[in-house]
């Protein structure tokens, strides 16, 4: 044992060694250029940062070969503006705890030379991620983050192309009105319910505020410990309040059980409007099966938006090559369109350097056709965010995501059982 | 009955459960003898000596140390009282050197290190551990740990010494050297009170007996009229050899 | 009979450790100066941090063998007092961080009371339930922010405020200094009655009582040392970090990581917390960066097989590779 | 609130908290054997869910189906884990209590690590067993038939538990765990008892994991969802008392349950970490462990 003991101590010195001084080599002309990209990679939430991780492989192959997506750099060959150089990611797993982001996201920083840093799928890692980037002048491209607080924080290197909850919350309170001027059918009370985490809260408050600034009445506000073992008598709650719409905000995990245990109890609610997050994971269709049908979601991402964004098929179809076969869905477009963002500012400013990066970057003007993203399109605000992402809701019908609001960008009518 | 008794029993009943541990029992303990507590498996011994020690509190009856009860306090108050102990199953602590061992006796009497470390020193040299004085006690002998045990005892400055079985399980050469301990302690007037329950071992070291059975006092006395006494002999070897 | 006190073994292996210790901590103040990296740097705070919390967690855990599983609590504790005090009153948290340790100590009392009463892992579990009902609560409290946590701005380089804009070295001069009081704690108490008496406690608690020691104040003596230490060096980790939430300064995977050092270390050791935390969190840290990236749980096997090897290969801790003796014979005190 | 819904909550509290209990007897069983509480007992049940879900997915064997056989893996399972780490920690001569505590939590990590190895990190369920989505319904009360099954079958686990513990093997076990050098001196081989311990140990969570998959998400971290709740169960019970975890077990699952309904969701632990600290107080070794 003491010789195992031994061996595993100088294995433990020497993989310090090797991590510690050992500097990634950098290749010769044009080099590439390195963008840091921080994910939970283990733990909980890493079926996402996986996912995440493929997304942005899928855009950097879309950015650096030569697959012809229409769409803004999908030509490929590098980047044009500085000689056609490569884009190439270093990932980091933030292991969802906000002092392990901060530290990777400083070794990718001062060790990788990166030249920006996505990420990071959880508010509490963006919060340190973000803090860090502004310290070093590094571009933090907040690709699916949606919490409003990240933009509030006064940080002059934070961009965010994708809606914040406000706006996601906005729109679900919009489709309600829309939808109940459409059929006659209002909502007059929703449920919440959502895990007590940084994402969970923050989401209901919204949702509190904005339903009582449109008279809807909110008969339960029920908050639940993540991962918990058991969600029947959270179920049981949400039967008892029967509202016309229940609201949950939660991650995967959570998500499945919570359309079991609604089942079990015999509780089909009339509509579900998730807040994103677990509901559009394909882990929960595949686990909750047919229980799934006419569920909706906020999104900012429609599949099905073909018609109008004619890139969506090709990145799809590269996106489930790199991923098992998974489909693109809200959280992995928005980390493709969040790399694609970032290249067309290094196009522009033809310089890495940070302040010709953040110029470009505060510049940026995409209109929405030439991304995957059913948006008016991208353009920073002061704050670094982005003005013109507009949300759409997404209704699960007949086994796939459907747009059903805007009216105008729909390609669905949605299934509305509310007031029948 | 004793001129001058340090310490007093006085009625002390103990039950654990049904069973009868100690029944009704008085004796007084003499300023600076050694007085042996002897009786067969189950006699009650244990119990009335964790009694004294203030480990377990008796359901009726007193234990005074010069006058003043010490039954009930627990243990603590009865070492600051100046009882001092041994344990028949050897306790030291096994992670300290001898000398950590009997500093935390020392601890009993001082505040700061010094002094404790001083006294700890004395008492080492006392009871003949100074070579191994900075050995780790789970490295020692069985006989110098019961060493190791007195020594801790009388770091705490006691009046009374409680020795629980020291002598059993030893050579006859360890043995002799224990009880040349013993006499050395008492030599330093403190007062001593042994449990054995081998009394061939004890009868040459002790000044007198108190002999119990099953729970009760059976004799007190000089080990010679102790050990003529016929209820003893009953108690120990059976009705046959009652003369 | 002679009674002068003349220099014995533990009166020159006290001054040794004295000795060596002022080298070390002149080594430690010199060794980030060649060393430019940022990151590696940043794991050198890390590493003192996790040295100081663990020396602190030793008191109570090592010393006085009350295997806590609790200590987050107390580092929750420093880090939300310090990070309060800063954000909503603009008390510095170079004052902030002694309200925490005060905070920090004042809980462990609070945790003692009724714990100590239990024993071996009943008392283990116990601790760990008691952070995990604490966690649970903070996360449902709004006055601290509830789930969301708190975010410590950045607003100006300086020392009285602790904030460095992208320097690590003065932070990692905050941390060795933390590292060292916590060590020189240690190191006092170790030679003081307490640190005797807790060694008894943790060896027999019976013997001890026969001694006149009185076992449950010197445990909540140990308790409330070890709660002000852990309780400062969670303000300082809210400070370096610059955000705090209830998972991330108040979860069970922390309070194992503040007794991890001292464990592989060696517990009860003066030594052990430093050379745990010296092979664990870069360790940890590298494995997370080297490995991580790839997704796939190697980075979690290493790390794991790391820690049952230590566990089983030195049980005495890294320490006994050293040739020093292990303080810590013992087994889980099982006798309340 | 409608008395039907109390009684709904309270009986689907009950369900759970038989689930809980026969994870819990594992542990406890170890512990009472021979003082190791396992940190890594929750991995286990996430290594049984596994087991479930891969061996449905490539034979479509039903997991109702599966139970010997799972539970027969996991008792292997166990045995290797006592050969391979669990003798070794009794067997050093320092710090006996540390060290099996953080080799068991590195066992944990270590576990966790290799499952998302082996299986990937995402979530996975069975949706199409025998019993999934099926419900029972008694009068007003409506209770899914996973869950319901899932209390059947713990509660049989508990009865031939019981019955074990009757048997010589049970007598045996008894034995070691009272006097655990003494036996050696009567012709009882300690390490081969440590090691069926371990071994029925882990073939219980295993059938609790079975019965978990039926409902239940599988992910390599589902383990630490259980594992906490079954610490609180095994010290509210009484480490090594089997009664003690089947009562402490039904009580978690009732107080949780009924937290959540009259208090908030989110406190429900909380709920039952308070009944767990106010029994400490009265009984330090818990309901039914002795004193």
């Amino acid at each position: 044992m003491i010789g195992f003991g031994r061996k595993l101590l100088l294995g433990a010195a020497l993989l310090g060694m090797a991590g510690g001084f050992a500097p990634r080599q950098a290749q010769a002309a044009p080099p590439d250029i390195l963008i840091g990209a921080v994910y939970p990679l283990s733990g909980n939430a890493a079926p996402i940062g996986h996912d995440a991780q493929q997304a942005l492989e899928t855009e950097a192959a879309i950015i650096n070969g030569h697959h012809d997506v229409p769409m803004l750099l999908g030509k490929g060959g590098g980047l044009p503006g500085l000689g056609g150089a490569h884009v190439k990611l270093i990932f980091a797993d933030s292991q969802n705890n906000p002092q392990i982001a901060q530290s990777e996201a400083q070794r990718l920083i001062t060790q990788d030379h990166v030249v920006a840093i996505i990420g990071s799928y959880t508010s509490a890692t963006a919060v340190t991620i973000s803090q860090i980037c502004n310290r070093y002048r590094v571009p933090y491209i907040s690709a699916e983050n949606s919490a409003p607080s990240l933009s509030k924080q006064g940080l002059t290197w934070f961009f965010r192309p994708s809606p914040t909850d406000n706006d996601f919350t906005k729109a679900m309170f919009d489709f309600y009105a829309a939808i109940g001027k459409k059929t006659g059918r209002p909502v007059h009370s929703v449920a919440i319910i959502h895990e007590n985490s940084v994402f969970g809260t923050d989401s209901a408050r919204i949702q509190t505020a904005m339903a009582k600034a449109a008279g809807i009445k909110v008969l339960t506000d029920i908050s639940y410990q993540a991962s918990t073992p058991s969600l029947s008598v959270e179920a049981e709650r949400l039967r008892a309040a029967n509202a016309d719409v229940v609201m949950p905000s939660s991650y995967t995990s959570d998500a499945i059980l919570m359309v079991h245990a609604m089942h079990d109890a015999g509780y089909t609610p009339k509509a579900i409007m998730a807040q994103d997050a677990g509901f559009i994971d394909p882990a929960f269709i595949k686990a909750v099966g047919p229980l799934a049908e006419g569920v909706m979601s906020r999104s900012s991402f429609s599949i099905d938006a073909v018609k109008t964004r004619p890139a969506i098929p090709a990145v799809d179809a590269l996106f489930k090559a790199h991923d098992n076969g998974k489909e693109l869905n809200d959280l992995t477009a928005r980390e493709v369109t969040a790399l694609q963002v970032l290249a067309d500012a290094l196009n522009r400013a033809k310089s890495t350097k940070n302040t010709a990066l953040r110029a470009a970057l505060r510049t940026t003007d995409i209109p929405g056709a030439e991304t995957i993203m059913p948006w008016v399109g991208i353009k920073f605000d002061k704050t670094g965010q982005n003005i013109e992402g507009n949300p759409v809701i997404l209704q699960y019908q007949h086994g796939q995501w459907r747009t059903v609001f805007p009216f105008a960008v729909a390609t669905a009518p949605a299934i509305w059982n509310v007031g029948k | 009955m004793t001129p001058d008794p340090i310490l007093r029993i006085c009625n002390v009943s103990k039950t654990f459960g049904t069973v009868a541990a100690n029944v009704d029992v008085s004796f007084d303990v003499g300023r600076g003898e050694i007085l042996g507590l002897i009786g067969p498996n189950g006699a009650g011994k244990s119990s009335l000596f964790n009694a004294i020690a203030g480990a377990e509190t008796p359901d009726a009856g007193e234990i005074l140390l010069e006058g003043k009860r010490i039954s009930g306090l627990g243990a603590v108050a009865c070492t600051r009282a100046g009882i001092g102990r041994t344990f028949q199953v050897v306790r030291s602590f096994d992670s300290m050197t001898v000398l950590e061992n009997v500093m935390v006796g020392a601890f009993a009497r001082h505040a700061r290190t010094r002094p404790a470390m001083a006294q700890a020193l004395e008492v080492i040299a006392f009871c003949g551990l100074v070579p191994r004085a900075d050995v780790p006690a789970h490295a020692l002998t069985p006989p110098e740990k019961r060493r190791l045990e007195v020594a801790r005892a009388l770091a705490t400055q006691p009046s009374v010494l409680l020795l629980d079985e020291m002598l059993t399980g030893l050579t006859p050469t360890e043995a002799q050297a224990g009880m040349r301990l013993v006499r050395d302690v008492r030599a330093r007037g403190i007062t001593v009170l042994m449990v054995e329950h081998v009394m061939e071992v004890l009868l040459p070291l002790i000044d007198r007996a108190v002999v119990l059975h099953l729970g009760r006092k059976l004799a007190e006395g000089s080990p010679a009229e102790v050990v003529r006494n016929p209820d003893v002999i009953r108690a120990y070897l059976g009705d046959r050899y009652v003369a | 009979m002679a009674t002068s006190p003349r220099p014995n073994a533990i009166t020159r292996r006290r001054t040794r450790e004295l000795v060596v210790g002022a080298a070390l901590l002149v080594v430690l103040a010199l060794l980030p100066l060649p060393i430019a990296g940022t990151y590696l740097r940043g794991l050198m705070v890390l590493t003192l941090l996790y040295a100081g919390l663990a020396q602190g967690w030793n008191i109570l855990g090592g010393y006085c063998g009350q295997i806590s599983l609790g200590h987050a609590l107390y580092f929750g504790i420093g880090a939300y007092t310090s990070t309060l005090l800063y954000t909503r009153l603009g008390i510095p948290p170079t004052l902030g961080l002694f309200a925490g340790a005060a905070l920090g100590a004042l809980a462990a009392l609070a945790v003692g009371w009724p714990c100590f009463r239990l024993s071996g892992h009943y008392y283990a579990i116990a601790t760990l339930v008691v952070g995990l009902m604490v966690l649970l609560l903070v996360q449902n409290w709004g006055f601290v922010n509830a789930a969301m946590g708190i975010t410590i701005p950045f607003r100006t380089e300086s020392w009285v405020q602790l904030q460095f804009r992208v320097a690590v070295l003065p932070f990692y001069y905050v941390m060795l200094g933390y590292a060292a009081i916590a060590w020189i704690v240690a190191w006092v108490v170790e030679g003081s009655r307490w640190g005797y008496i807790w060694r008894a406690v943790k060896d027999d608690v019976a013997a001890a009582r026969s001694l006149a020691v009185r076992v449950f104040p010197s445990k909540m003596a140990a308790a409330a040392i070890s709660g002000a230490i852990v309780g400062a060096g969670g303000a300082l980790y809210a400070q370096y970090v610059g955000f705090i939430d209830p998972d991330s300064v108040l979860g069970l995977s922390l309070s194992v990581l503040i007794a991890l050092p001292a464990v592989v270390g060696g517990v009860g050791t003066l030594w052990g917390p430093l050379l745990g935390a010296a092979v664990l969190i870069p360790v940890q840290q590298l494995s997370v960066a080297w490995l991580g990236s790839s997704g796939n749980g190697v980075d979690l096997m290493i790390y794991g097989a790391l820690i049952m090897g230590l566990a089983l290969a030195r049980p005495q801790g890294l320490v006994s590779l050293f040739g020093v003796r292990s303080q810590a014979g013992g087994e889980v005190v099982d006798d309340a | 609130m409608t008395a039907s819904l109390v009684a709904q909550v309270a009986i689907g509290g009950l369900l759970m908290g038989l689930v809980y209990a026969l994870v819990a007897a594992g542990l406890s069983l170890i512990f009472g054997l021979m003082d190791v509480v396992n940190f890594a007992h929750g991995e286990l049940l996430m290594l049984a869910m596994y087991a479930v879900f891969e061996i449905h997915a490539a034979f479509g064997l039903d997991p109702l189906l599966q139970l010997p056989l799972v539970a027969a893996l996991l008792f292997g399972i166990g045995v290797a884990i006592y050969r391979l780490l669990i003798a070794r920690a009794l067997g050093v001569r320092f710090n006996t209590g540390m060290v099996q505590i953080f080799v068991t939590f590195g066992l944990s990590i270590f576990l966790v690590g290799a499952a998302q190895l082996a299986f990937g990190s995402d979530f996975r369920s069975i949706d199409n067993g025998v019993l999934s989505g099926r419900t029972v319904h008694l009068g007003q009360i409506v209770l899914p038939l996973p869950q319901v099954a899932a209390g059947l079958v713990c509660l049989l686990a508990f009865a031939a538990l019981m019955a074990i513990s009757r048997t010589e093997f049970g007598q045996a076990l008894e034995a070691t765990r009272e006097d655990r050098d003494a036996v050696a001196l009567i012709g009882i081989d300690r390490d081969r008892i440590f090691s069926l311990g371990w071994g029925i140990g882990a073939a219980t969570v295993g059938i609790a994991g079975v019965m978990l998959a039926n409902f239940y998400y599988i992910s390599p971290t589902v383990g630490s969802n259980f594992a906490l709740i079954a610490y609180v169960t095994v010290a509210l019970g009484g480490f090594g008392s089997l009664a003690g975890a089947l009562v402490a077990g039904l009580l978690i699952g009732l107080v949780e349950a009924l937290t959540a309904l009259f208090i908030d969701p989110s406190l429900k632990q909380v709920g039952v970490f308070a009944i767990y600290v106010a029994v400490l107080m009265f009984r330090p070794r818990g309901l039914f462990g002795r004193l």
